[in-house]
């Protein structure tokens, strides 16, 4: 089993999750992350002040599959997120040991 | 001599419509998206600028200067011109006239605030305030007058409609005007299918609480004197609200078998509207039934018709304000107490004769056409001032706050949307 | 005639005692777990419409209407019979009497209000309501009318205690029927393990303000005129308050160390209670005092003798209105200036006669025996209605608000709890 | 007799500035980094407590007792000595004397809270209080006296100067001794350097407009009467604010390509403080010049000229009340109506005689001094008392709420600051 | 070393942290995320509309143990944390290569 | 590619941050958690009753690295935000063994 773990943009939340849903992926878990990278910050003003914002909203998508789905969801979700602008994000897989379900005690990929 | 209790009296009610406008942002603040916060806030705020000034420069020149046209008031008053004359130079009356600008700017303020409501999260910013200051003058001012204008005004004189706090003049036009500008602007993206919620209730609670203390001034100001009709309206605007709650909690708990605290605020809302056209006009407990009936009727109008007809009013501007300022309107032709009533028309109930219901039912058929018909037209204009009302795609995706405002409501605070 | 000035007055004191309960459910709101936010929020705001609706339908009759029982009013103002005729005839007076109507109205919301501070977390919302309406009915309105009934009414004229504001009949009655229902309802699980703590304190300071503000109206309309005592009263109801804070800082500073934001909140309020009942007729120095005393001894009750009993009243209702409320009962038969006195009685301070003192103490314990009983009257009722009075444990776990109203107070932000 | 009419006027508005100091606190808290909100609300909150008792204490007698010194009044009203006669045997008058003493109470708290402004995040929370103390007596009170001590005070008669609700007496005093204290504290560490952005816009929204609401009462009731010039005073508190805060949006616009919702009520702000010194004495039109006027200068003190000298205002007491104060007093002597006038000087404009113009000024610089060399003091005496007037660095850096209160704004909400 | 991530209900947060407490595990860091699974979302009512939910508020606890603590902590957590019904949530394994407490610069596993 | 995870004190966020930005490391993705370790909690007061936290506001910092930073950045991390005190803080190290870069689609260290 591996975990991809997803850094994105807060906008391509739903797209992402709609496309994951539709690929028969139901199992992610979520959250808001904030992000440095080549995107280097935005500046806004505050009452005439330049502020640099270095760290900007992400999105994290941790998704736990088998073995073999780990490509085609990696190219899901490269191309249902990608806009071509710096700042689009990251994709990190690792492995993992073991999985399971806490309602039924399963172990291992039929838990996922 | 001027009585100094009404005056104090017109006084307090102008800060207190003043209050709503805050109220209002913070309101529909707490319904908006956490992304578009900062925009549907600013929309209320930015009005009370635009039209604060406008109002002075010309509005209430529009609405109500001039001679006595049926329409329009005139421009004599430009820049309040006249105006120092008279605080220096006092004539006798209630409370001194400018008092009365005041009062008459916070309506003009509110009720342009109100509209923005049907636009939440997806119309340009500068689009917003220009049809604003437009809609203040050629769609606010007329009707203030063709209503409030006194002798030989259309709809209020003419006509003979009743309209004691702003039925017509506030409500319906500015909810009528939501639903031309949803119509125009189009649905927000993913309408309907992504999970729209509010993203602060607190902030709706304490918006729908300042709200309907505003409100009080609304309402009971319009009497324009610290009388016993001051008092009813008060108290009408008390229960009517209280019950309309209550109504509104029934039929969720009826529909979804669940109340919300939400539901409970916007059923709220809607007693207050349906009370506005009839405050110093019916007895409490006609109040009671009005504020009981108005909540089914606009629930069924937001969770149905919207649906159904398919416009996104994302907060709900007509069928909050529009559809029961319609109600409003009606029923006071309805439970009109004669002895109550501006004119020799009473309400059906107690007379068994319906010219004051027709008239009511006349009043609101001219306001709408005539809102219906303007909206779309300064809408055009201004689409095509800035080559379209709506803001990009991405703009929209990303949230207004921090496109439009480089702003986020809430930085310091992590959470999904 | 009427009293323009007075009846002004009168009219915005209506509108800030109304403006006290959005007020309380965004202190309580504040004060309570994240996860039971919209309910603790909602109980208040509901009791807007139930009791809203309730007092116009007979709260007021049963309180003030009838002819002169020691106990309780009468029916023949059921629905507010009569009072359109008021309206249409005016009488001289200072004011419009259905301006009273629309002021005690609010008092009556505010009171049942209150208790909702005692539930937090862990009683079913119809319960509630059903508890809410009854208890006006049954306790409110009869307490109102020994109290403040005028001639012939059991705690106020037989007895001769004074309750300016209401330190019986609001905070005595709401603070004592909170800890009835305490003990009714068990603590919360988890009590003294988890760690509770307000979740959000800018929602503690707003609450906290607006209640001032709206207890300004509160304390200094029950002087029901325009004139020097309501100077005195708005003055005495700034002065106790920051008093009660500045004392309530020191307590803090001294047993632990630090003075806490949501304490120096805590000890406002408990300045707020205590001035209540006494507004109107003690010195400017008296008031000054009687902060400082009420804010440790109200301390004490919260941190040592709910531990020490152990009834779970989680936002305090008992410990700040309950224990207030007696505090400043007493203290007014100390206090009370005989000039300003509404019968013959001055305070033991100034007359060395302790019969003012005694009646304070008298009107107290019938208060708090004619609640207690009829709290727990009640509660068993409401208890036998809906099957307990307490939600189950799962709901409890997960929050009241996703189970009970499926709706969470801020579903766009993280964290826990 | 009194008028009842003005009384209750007066009352209200005595609440009204009342609430402008919660109103502050959550403007302040919105405007502060997460980690300081409860220090940064507390500070004003608890400023109530001292303010409000220290008032009854010393502080009246101070201002407004004694009898005619230019400087300062007297110790002839310590404890409010007198009062309660007052109410017991009321004089003549347009309301009763013990309602100033209320309504004055309440500009001394707001005046002293605008300070802590310029303090957030690194101030001992002792050394804010004391010095608060102190400062309200030595500062404040004298200050007041000398420009509405009446009949031989300092700035009011003998210079002439006008002011009509606190120009120099509230906003230049509390902007400049701001900034003084920035500058004996030094910046926060990191000033410049990290990204110090408001926590909560709509706090910072909600704390503006009640902000507003609260300065409708502060600016008329300064006319201490019912009338017209009240109602002046209402309109132009209306119409500046307004203006200065499309003044300001336009600026943003032009500087930086986007108008933000912080920027629009920082305008707004500017707008009520430019106003302030005027309103009873300008036409509406002049309102609104001013409030055009305010908006750039204050933007450019706070962007440019902040960063410039290098001063840590942090949350711009200094840029906006200072400034604004100061541009406020100049402009009523170029604006003010002959025939307003509480002497017999007019504005420039008017008269081309610049004598209220030079008086004016004088009155601004006798303020800064005098202001500037006190605050020094104090702000040493301080610093000694307490060994500085900073928290440690560690302090700092984790945020002034855990560490001086041990509390957390929202302890259940996570993010980041 | 492994790294012991739950995903669970909110209503579970404190028994777990005191079972975990008891069972003398006192380091985890735990975090509020968003979750989707088998338990499909639930509806709520926004003015009469219904809004369906996908994403439920979900705590994540993360423990770092050793290898042999591994079993006895994941049958821990099951056991506290399980009701049976649907979205109980799961538990993923994974293997963490070293550990360092900041404090002292210790590594390894002496430094969990 | 090695993941270093670093819970640390919320008041060295900014620290941290510059530190990493001078070392040349621009990718990162931080959150805010709850953590409980030997650092036992502290006592609030509210209305004069003792409350116990025993979970702690902490930052995490993710950042993916290629081997050979490991160590250098260990130590940059652990010496730039030890304060000596307990509550310090901890950092895991874990194996990743891919990374995409989402707007290129470049795939291994050269995504990093
Ligand atoms: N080395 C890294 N370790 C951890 N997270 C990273 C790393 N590099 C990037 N990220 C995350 O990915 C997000 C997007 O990275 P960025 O470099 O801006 O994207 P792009 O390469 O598409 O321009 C960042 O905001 C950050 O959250
Ligand atoms: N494949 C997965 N990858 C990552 N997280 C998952 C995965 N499957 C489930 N989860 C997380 O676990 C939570 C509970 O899962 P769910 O399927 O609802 O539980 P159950 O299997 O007990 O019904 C989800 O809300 C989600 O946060
Ligand atoms: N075994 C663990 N698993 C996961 N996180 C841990 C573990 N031990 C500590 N932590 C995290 O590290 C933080 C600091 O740990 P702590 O033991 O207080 O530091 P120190 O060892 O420096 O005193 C904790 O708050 C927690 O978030």
């Amino acid at each position: 089993m591996k975990m991809i773990q997803a850094i994105i943009r807060p906008s391509k939340l739903e797209v992402l999750k709609e496309a994951l849903f539709k690929a028969g992926i139901n199992g992610m878990t979520i959250s808001q992350v904030q992000g440095c990278g080549n995107q280097h910050g935005w500046k806004e003003y505050f009452r005439g002040s330049e502020v640099i914002l270095n760290v900007l909203p992400k999105i994290k998508f941790e998704i736990a599959v088998n073995d073999s789905q780990v490509d085609s969801i990696v190219e899901l979700i490269t191309e249902t997120v990608r806009t071509g602008e710096v700042g689009d994000g990251k994709i990190f897989v690792s492995a993992v040991e073991d999985c399971v379900r806490i309602r039924t005690g399963e172990r291992g990929e039929k838990a996922l | 001599m001027i009585d100094s209790g009404s005056t104090t009296f017109m006084l307090v009610c102008t800060m207190l419509v003043f209050l709503m406008t805050p109220a209002l942002a913070l309101f529909y603040g707490g319904l908006s998206r956490r992304k578009n916060t900062v925009n549907t806030m600013f929309m209320s705020i930015a009005i009370i600028g635009v039209v604060g000034v406008l109002w002075m420069v010309a509005g209430q020149s529009l609405a109500y200067g001039g001679d006595g046209s049926p329409f329009i008031g005139g421009f004599d008053q430009l820049f309040l011109n006249g105006t120092l004359e008279e605080v220096l130079n006092p004539v006798d009356g209630t409370f001194p006239p400018i008092v009365n600008i005041a009062y008459q700017m916070m309506f003009a303020v509110i009720t342009t605030a109100i509209i923005t409501g049907a636009l939440a999260g997806r119309m340009k910013f500068g689009a917003v305030l220009t049809f604003a200051g437009i809609w203040l003058l050629l769609v606010y001012a007329p009707l203030a007058h063709m209503v409030w204008g006194g002798e030989g005004s259309l709809i209020g004189s003419m006509i003979g409609a009743l309209d004691f706090a702003g039925g017509d003049v506030v409500h319906i036009s500015s909810g009528v005007t939501g639903l031309v500008l949803c119509v125009l602007l189009g649905k927000r993206r993913g309408f309907g299918m992504l999970s729209y919620r509010p993203h602060n209730v607190p902030s709706i609670v304490l918006g729908a609480g300042l709200l309907w203390f505003g409100w009080f001034g609304f309402n009971s100001g319009s009497e324009f004197a610290a009388d016993a009709v001051a008092g009813l309206a008060l108290l009408n605007t008390a229960i009517a609200p209280a019950a309309a709650m209550i109504s509104w909690m029934a039929v969720e708990k009826l529909m979804t078998g669940k109340a919300t605290l939400v539901g409970a605020c916007t059923g709220l809302v809607t007693g207050l509207v349906v009370i506005t056209p009839a405050a110093g006009f019916v007895a409490p407990w006609a109040a009671l039934v009005m504020g009981i009936i108005v909540a089914p009727i606009c629930y069924y109008g937001i969770s149905w018709l919207k649906k159904k007809i398919g416009y996104d009013d994302a907060l709900d501007a007509f069928g909050c304000h529009g559809i029961g300022g319609i109600v409003g309107g009606i029923l006071t032709g309805l439970f009109c107490v004669p002895e109550l009533s501006w004119n020799d028309m009473g309400g059906l109930l107690y007379t068994g004769d319906p010219s004051l219901l027709i008239a009511q039912v006349e009043g609101i058929l001219i306001t709408v056409v005539f809102v219906v018909v303007m909206a779309f037209i300064i809408g055009f204009v201004v689409k095509k001032i800035f080559g379209g009302l709506r803001v990009e795609e991405s703009v929209e995706n990303e949230g207004l706050d921090v496109s439009l405002h480089g702003e986020s409501a809430y930085p310091a605070f992590n959470g999904l949307d």
